[in-house]
């Protein structure tokens, strides 16, 4: 491997494994008044943060990595894990460096989660974001653009510095490229998986968690020029696509032992909160207006919206035909309702269209892969020692 | 003498402690429990009282300073006299037993072989019985279960002949035996088996003088006169309402718990409970009074049942895993805290070559780590704190504990007593004595 | 909501409100069973911020999954559905009304009483306080093919209701729910009639109202949670917006205030209760399999619950609201985002704590299930707050509402049982 | 090596409790015929040991030498068998095992020492769909012989003393740890040992009917393998627990079933052999 893409790896790693948000911390210090604000998986306008002069940082939870003690205290044993390692980063001062934390409505533990950060640090600046499920532009439309002008407003006072049309219109260019940027590296492993492994891959667009969006994009093209550079060689693998990520991201073992187990991953939901506008943002005209008409018309199927017409359903099939999978891996955390209670209509869906699929769960600190080895290892048998026969 | 009893029947052990009326702990007792509830809360209450009578000779001896001397060496000898004379009729009850289960049915061909051999497994651990009891002698459990259990198995291991007489024959023998015995009470009474104890260490102490001798003869009956008068009792715990006690007898193992802890440490205001298949977190106030609690749910996970499956996958005693672990230079980090799993887990570790005292060592943080969150879910460790319970016996859970506490509250005063596995039951006996302060 | 539609437990002395509820519900039942042959529209829909003056001014018959789930689980079939559910590929993890409703319809969508439960002409969903709503008419959907009306009610996160949130939901009102309704039966909404019911609905939540705080006295005449759940059932069920709902409330009042002159105590499942010993303040949905022996737990040692949150999924009339004939898809907007899951934590938090003062708790307990994540994230921070601020010490029980497997009587038996002998023991020192 | 087309395979099965080796001959053009099989449990020895004793010993016992092995493969936990020249995942050796011990069988329920796990098949051993218990060690086989050990029976007679139960007791707990208590609780009451048993393998009963029928079995021959395919109290509990599921599901078992996963990965090694050979075959051809 040559040393740059090593060094590139290095540093994605790093961060990944990184649960102080030392990066985050190192940009602020930076800048007597920079501030950060942390937000949950999906469906935030990063954009508006950005154009406030302060850096949006993903939280996803403190996956294998973090020892839980106080988060424990505070779920029971039949809800996902991801609220209980974010509790215990706060209470631990490790998000010390954000001064603010958005949860939009991803399902309802992440909706009383906001309530409890109110209750836990009544002076920090919290606020649920309460994404409609309505997507007519005059009803739906309407709402969220207040929601958004209240968000800048919230902004405004937050970093003392009012973001004006300009300046808006400006971040939704940074983040216009920096999602073309990732689609591209998604798409050139669609094409060669080998060459863009998904544990490589994963780190790579997960550090755009935590860096300014103008230097991950640079991140996500120079890895994929030194990845391309490099001399990998195609294995017999089952080409698969993952889901059921979206918001508790899998431990990275996880994704190693998918493909040692003989699946390699064309396609995936992880991290949607970096992807989850599958088009550009009008660079032109109101901003907000073009944000909004983004969330309406192009916002990515996730099971956090109420999806009329089975379209998850068509969608998933779409994805497995266009990047020509062999099959599908449900990936779900455990004891998430949104993935959980939308997976038998996604196998209905897959089972019409006669696509091969299999299903486990997880936790992000699942640290035995042995049954999901065992499991893989099976799907990944069936397609391969029966395929020709 | 007058006293008060609280029995605290756990999943893993049966606890007693015997209070005098002044609320002094003058006995205690532990045996594991089984399936005789009854039988449990006999046992354990007979243990306690046996220690009961030992504390009379030790206070009969004391009261004489010409003593001073031989009592000494008398105590340890006549405890290790006694409890290797209830071994051995124990071993003989086993013998029976097992001859019995070797006439079933199914070894009829191998009958005559087995019986043989069984005779001389237990003629063979009678000698070892020695040696569990010698002076110096370091013992792997205080039940006859578990010390015979190991004996024989080693015994059977190597006696066997594969083809002939299966080592799983002469194991299952004895997990087929072992039950009655420990379900009936011995014929001879304790008082009858301290007697003879105390005759016999009466002619094997090293005597001094011919004064001497007989001064010793003289305290050690006077102690042995004394009437001990069982007032009342309570009783508690995980098996409370099967115990053969009314209602009004039966309290609350958690408040049990907080009460025995406030009266060993006054200062105590959390409480950590780690037993055989549960663990409780409670906060006492400044008169012991529970003020709130947390228990773990429907899952076993991370308690004291789960050493237990860990010992026996190494063979050991529990009492060993904690020093063992003690040893450990890193501390390999264990995800399931299954009990169930807990020997695969170990087996796959040690086959990826990790070495043992690390694996334990992981297996220990990450009890005390599930025990963490339940403390932290019931208010967390503000003031003293004490950790009660036969967990609380282990070395490295301790040192967990200390680091866990020091890591996440701060430096906190960490209570724990060698007799952590009594607190329930000394609650219970509080309980007992305060009833009849209050009816008096 | 109310589990009264199932056989009455036969312990519980038959009042007349009692066999007036039986009465309204059967007759319910019986329209539903009819509705092919009478041509009624049958509307599905969910108790928290359900829409019952609305759809009742279009004469359609509402259908509420949720009580059918706890109905099942009061008739002990609640497993069978669930592993039938579980065996099409639902996960163990995920709410078990969802798969308790989707097992009972894959096994032939018999109702309560025993008659099949009509299709539904239209799902509306009013996703108030719960996401799992959503896929489980997603779900539904997938099976009926009808159309899905969709109402977004937004939260109630920092305890206010904005004006934009309002108009967000009358909005919807307008340009989605009223114009799929008028589809569907081919009526003309009418505003009056409308008015007219939410009139009524007013009237029986004075009632409804009254019943609830009478439990202030001490001691109580009512159990606010065991006994509340049957309180609560018409009102929060098809009966809201009906005369014979007022008659009903009407009804009860009057026997709760006989029984208040009479200084009688509430009626437990073995009779009434002869002393009150401990006033608790109970937040989280029963358990159904064994509803009556949990209630029992309380009864046997003399616990009267004396409010509780759950009996507030269906509104927080205590609280003041009121159904508001002048302004009425205002007031029905104000109405789902008021409903008690749909409030955030703080505000759950300030109402637990009030309850606790107001009815002179001696303590408070949580029963935590297993299935709702809406309910059940965040009790155990509540749980610490509450202590806190009231200086009540709580206890904390675990189960789930239909699964029975989550259902450890033991287990939580020694919970409660260790929870009031620790008040008792704190009332002894503080004597 | 191959023998005018005939293979010498063998398959290494490593479970959690025990070792399972099987020696297979595999003709060219006849049936697949077993030459040896054996188990060794694991206890506490050391597992790398157990592997490599137990080859030599099954070599001999098949009347073969280790230089006639045309294919070594593992299964389970095989990281750890030096000399397997391929693996292959647990449910695929069991599927191909089970096919080949009942041939009518469409599902395979492999229930083992710590893991239960349900499999839909075809005839030609393809797996169609699974299920399998979670995380948890509830109703696995460790959690019966605890049980059994605990209740002095042993294993050998747990399935005829379970079959004449005549009121079976429910266990409740859900958790192998309290259900352990709920079993010392039983015997405390005095219930006979039978009927402890009996509501034992119902209770595991219920649950791996369940799994068969999540997997969509309905009237299919179904194979129990692994260690618990011996106990005929399970086999017996089963059969009614279908029944009462309104299941038509036949329910065998075979005596070799425990064997499943080492003959599975012993006939899949015969496999990949004659493809592998087929491709060098074709490789040389078109060079030569
Ligand atoms: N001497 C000892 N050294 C280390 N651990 C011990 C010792 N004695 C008991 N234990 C541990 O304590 C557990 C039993 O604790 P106990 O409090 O007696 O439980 P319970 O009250 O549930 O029966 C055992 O499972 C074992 O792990
Ligand atoms: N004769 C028998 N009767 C009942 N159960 C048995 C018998 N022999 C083995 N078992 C059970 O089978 C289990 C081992 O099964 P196996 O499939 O070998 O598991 P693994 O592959 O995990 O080692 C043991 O836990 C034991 O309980
Ligand atoms: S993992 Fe699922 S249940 Fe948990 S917070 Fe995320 S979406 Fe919600
Ligand atoms: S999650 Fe809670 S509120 Fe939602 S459907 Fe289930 S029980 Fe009802
Ligand atoms: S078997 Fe293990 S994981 Fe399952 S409930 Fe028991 S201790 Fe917990």
């Amino acid at each position: 491997m040559s040393t740059e893409l090593a060094q590139l790896l290095e540093r994605v790693r790093a961060l990944f494994e990184d649960v102080d948000f030392t990066a985050v911390r190192e940009w602020k210090a930076e800048g007597a008044d920079r501030k950060a604000v942390g937000h949950m998986p999906i469906y935030v306008p990063r954009e508006l943060i950005h154009a406030s002069g302060m850096l949006p940082v993903g939280v996803l939870g403190g996956g294998d990595r973090l020892e839980i003690i106080r988060g424990d205290a505070y779920f029971q044993s039949y809800i996902c894990h991801i609220p209980r390692s974010t509790i215990e980063m706060a209470l631990t001062g490790r998000l010390d460096a954000l001064d603010g934390m958005l949860f939009p409505s991803i399902c309802d533990v992440i909706r009383n989660l906001s309530g409890m950060w109110r209750l836990l640090f009544p002076d920090r600046y919290v606020r649920y974001v309460d994404v409609p499920q309505n997507f007519s532009p005059d009803v739906g439309g309407a709402f969220w653009r207040q929601e958004l002008e209240q968000l800048l407003d919230d902004f405004a006072g937050l970093s003392g510095r009012a973001a004006d049309q300009e300046a808006l219109r400006r971040s939704i260019a940074v983040y216009n490229e920096n999602r073309r940027e990732i689609g591209a590296l998604y798409e050139a492993r669609s094409h060669e998986p080998w060459v863009y492994p998904a544990s490589e891959l994963y780190l790579v667009v997960r550090a755009g968690n935590v860096l300014p969006p103008e230097e991950h994009t640079e991140l996500v093209r120079s890895y994929r020029q030194l990845a391309a550079a490099e001399d990998r060689h195609e294995q017999d693998l089952s080409r698969v696509v993952v889901v059921g990520t979206f918001c508790e991201q899998p431990p990275l073992g996880l994704l190693l032992t998918l493909e040692r187990a003989g699946c390699s991953i064309v396609d995936d939901d992880l991290l949607l909160g970096q992807r989850w506008l599958t088009d550009d943002v009008s660079e032109v005209g109101d901003p907000i207006e073009a944000l909004a008409t983004a969330y309406l018309e192009c916002s990515c199927q996730t099971a956090s919206v109420y999806q009329p017409e089975g379209r998850r359903g068509a969608w998933l099939v779409e994805s497995v035909r266009r990047n020509q999978a062999e099959g599908v891996i449900f990936c779900a955390p455990s004891f998430c309702d949104p993935a959980l209670l939308e997976q038998p209509m996604l196998v209905d869906a897959l089972a019409a269209a006669g696509i091969p699929h299999t299903q486990f769960k997880y936790a992000e600190n699942t640290g035995q892969f042995a049954a999901i080895r065992e499991q893989a290892g099976t799907f990944s048998d069936s397609i391969r020692l029966w395929s020709d026969a | 003498m007058k006293i008060f009893v609280g029995v605290d029947l756990g999943s893993t052990t049966t606890k007693a402690v015997l209070l005098d009326e002044h609320g002094e702990p003058v006995g205690r007792g532990i045996t594991n429990s089984r399936s005789n509830y009854e039988v449990a809360s006999r046992v354990a209450r007979q243990e306690a009282l046996v220690t009961a009578r030992f504390n009379l000779v030790r206070a009969a001896l004391a009261a004489d300073p010409e003593l001073e001397s031989v009592a000494e060496g008398f105590l340890p000898l006549l405890e290790r006299t006694f409890r290797r004379e209830q071994y051995r009729e124990q071993l003989e009850r086993l013998r029976v037993e097992l001859q019995s289960a070797a006439r079933r049915d199914r070894h009829r061909e191998i009958h005559g072989e087995l019986r043989d051999l069984v005779d001389r497994i237990v003629a063979e651990m009678d000698e070892l019985a020695g040696r569990h009891y010698g002076a110096l002698a370091v013992r792997k459990s205080d039940f006859f279960r578990d010390l015979a259990g190991a004996d024989y198995m080693i015994l059977a291991e190597r006696y066997a002949r594969p083809g002939e007489i299966e080592f799983e024959t002469l194991s299952g023998l004895f997990d087929r035996a072992i039950l009655p015995v420990e379900n009936s009470v011995s014929e001879t009474s304790v008082e009858d088996l301290v007697g003879r104890a105390l005759d016999a260490a009466l002619t094997t102490a090293p005597s001094g003088g011919q004064g001497e001798t007989e001064r010793l003869a003289v305290a050690v009956d006077e102690a042995r006169s004394t009437r001990i008068e069982e007032v009342s009792s309570v009783g508690t715990g995980y098996g409370r309402q099967r115990l053969p006690f009314p209602k009004e007898q039966i309290r609350s193992e958690i408040l049990c718990h907080g009460l025995g802890a406030h009266v060993m440490f006054p200062a105590t205001r959390t409480v950590l409970d780690i037993g055989g298949q549960d663990t409780k977190a409670i906060q006492v106030d400044e008169n012991g009074i529970v003020t709130s609690f947390q228990m773990n749910d429907r899952c076993a996970a991370g308690c004291g049942r789960y050493l237990g499956y860990i010992a026996d996958e190494m063979n050991l005693g529990v009492h060993e895993l904690g020093p063992l672990a003690q040893q450990a230079t890193t501390c390999v980090k264990i995800n399931s805290t299954c009990t169930v799993f807990a020997g695969a887990e170990l087996r796959e570790r040690l086959s990826l070559g990790q070495k043992r005292e690390d694996i334990l060592a992981g297996l220990h943080r990450a009890i005390v780590l599930r025990a963490m969150s339940l403390l932290a879910r019931s208010g967390g460790v503000e003031e003293e704190f004490t950790f009660t319970g036969g967990v609380a016996r282990n070395p490295a859970a301790v040192a967990a504990l200390h680091q866990l506490v020091a890591e996440n509250y701060g430096e906190r005063t960490v209570n724990i007593s060698p007799d952590s596995i009594y607190t329930g039951a000394l609650g219970a006996a509080l309980f007992a004595l305060s009833a009849e302060r209050k009816a008096a | 909501m109310s589990p009264e539609t199932g056989a009455p437990p036969r312990e519980i002395p038959k009042e007349r409100s009692m066999l007036l509820q039986k009465e309204m519900i059967a007759g319910h039942y019986q329209d539903l069973a009819s509705a092919p042959e009478t041509g009624r529209k049958v509307v599905y829909t969910f108790v928290p911020g359900n829409l019952t003056e609305l759809m009742r001014s279009f004469d359609v018959l509402p259908v509420l999954p949720e009580i059918n789930a706890l109905q099942s689980g009061m008739r002990k079939l609640s497993g069978d559905y669930i592993s039938e559910a579980e065996k099409q590929g639902h996960s163990e993890d995920v709410c078990t009304y969802v798969k308790c409703d989707i097992g009972m319809l894959k096994q032939g969508n018999v109702g309560p009483t025993g008659q099949p439960l009509p299709e539904p002409d239209l799902l509306l969903l009013s996703y108030t306080g719960c996401f799992t709503f959503m896929k489980w008419f997603e779900l539904l959907r997938q099976e009926y093919d009808c159309p899905v009306a969709m109402l977004h009610v937004p939260y109630q996160a920092d305890g206010t209701i904005h004006d934009h949130h309002r108009a967000y939901v009358v909005e919807q009102l307008e340009s989605e729910i009223i114009p799929k309704l008028e589809q569907v039966t081919g009526q003309q909404f009418d505003e009056d009639r409308l008015r007219a019911e939410l009139e009524l609905s007013a009237v029986a939540e004075d009632d409804l109202v009254w019943v609830l705080e009478s439990a202030k006295n001490v001691p109580s005449p009512i159990d606010a949670y065991f006994g509340g759940v049957y309180y609560i059932g018409p009102m929060f069920t098809a009966f809201r917006g009906t005369q014979e709902g007022v008659d009903y409330y009407r009804t009860l009042r009057a026997e709760i205030e006989e029984r208040l002159a009479a200084g009688r105590g509430p009626i437990t499942p073995d009779g009434e209760l002869e002393e009150e010993r401990y006033r608790l303040v109970l937040e989280g949905p029963p358990n159904w399999t064994s509803f009556r022996d949990f209630w029992r737990m309380f009864s046997e040692e003399g616990a009267v619950v004396v409010a509780s949150s759950y009996t507030k999924v269906g509104g927080l009339y205590d609280r003041g609201f009121r159904h508001d004939p002048s302004r009425p898809l205002e007031t029905l907007a104000d109405y789902c985002m008021g409903c008690y899951t749909n409030l955030g934590l703080p505000s759950r938090v300030d109402l637990i704590a009030d309850y606790i003062r107001e009815y002179r708790a001696d303590g408070f307990m949580i029963n935590s299930v297993k299935s709702c994540n809406s309910f059940s994230v965040g009790q155990l921070l509540m749980l610490r707050q509450l202590e806190e601020r009231t200086g009540v010490p709580g206890g904390f029980i675990e189960s789930d509402l239909v699964d029975p497997r989550y259902f450890s009587a033991a287990n939580i038996k020694n919970r409660i049982e260790s929870y009031l002998q620790m008040l008792e023991q704190k009332r002894g020192t503080a004597a | 090596m191959s023998v005018n087309g005939q293979l010498l395979t063998v398959g290494v099965d490593v479970g959690s409790s025990a070792v399972k080796t099987a020696v297979v001959r595999m003709p060219a053009s006849a049936d697949d015929e077993i030459l040896a099989l054996r188990t060794d449990r694991i206890r506490r020895r050391d597992l790398r040991k157990v592997i490599d004793e137990a080859y030599p010993l099954v070599l001999s016992e098949a009347g073969i030498d280790a230089d006639q092995v045309a294919y070594a493969a593992s299964t389970g936990e095989g990281e750890l068998v030096d000399f397997r020249r391929g693996h292959f995942y647990g449910m695929t050796t069991h599927a191909r095992g089970a096919v080949f011990l009942e041939p009518r069988a469409r599902a395979v329920l492999d229930v083992g020492a710590l893991h239960a796990r349900a499999m839909r098949i075809d005839a030609r051993s393809k797996v169609l769909g699974y299920r399998m218990t979670s995380q948890c060690a509830s109703g696995s086989g460790q959690f019966l012989e605890n049980v059994a050990r605990y209740l002095g029976v042993s294993l050998e007679e747990v399935g005829s003393l379970s079959c004449s139960a005549r009121s079976p007791e429910q266990v409740s707990s859900i958790c192998a740890v309290l259900a352990e208590t709920d079993v010392i609780n039983m015997v405390s009451r005095g219930i006979a040992t039978a009927d402890i048993l009996k509501g034992i393998h119902q209770s595991m009963a219920g649950r791996y009917v369940k799994l068969l029928r999540a997997i969509g079995a309905g009237e299919e021959h179904v194979l129990i393998t692994g260690g618990l395919a011996a106990d005929t109290g399970l086999a017996n509990a089963m059969r009614e627990a279908a029944e009462k599921g309104g299941l038509g599901m036949t329910i065998h078992t075979h005596p070799d079933s425990i064997y499943a996963g080492a003959l599975g990965a012993a006939l899949w090694g015969g496999f990949r052999h004659r493809v592998l050979a087929g491709r060098a075959a074709k490789v040389t051809r078109e060079a030569s």
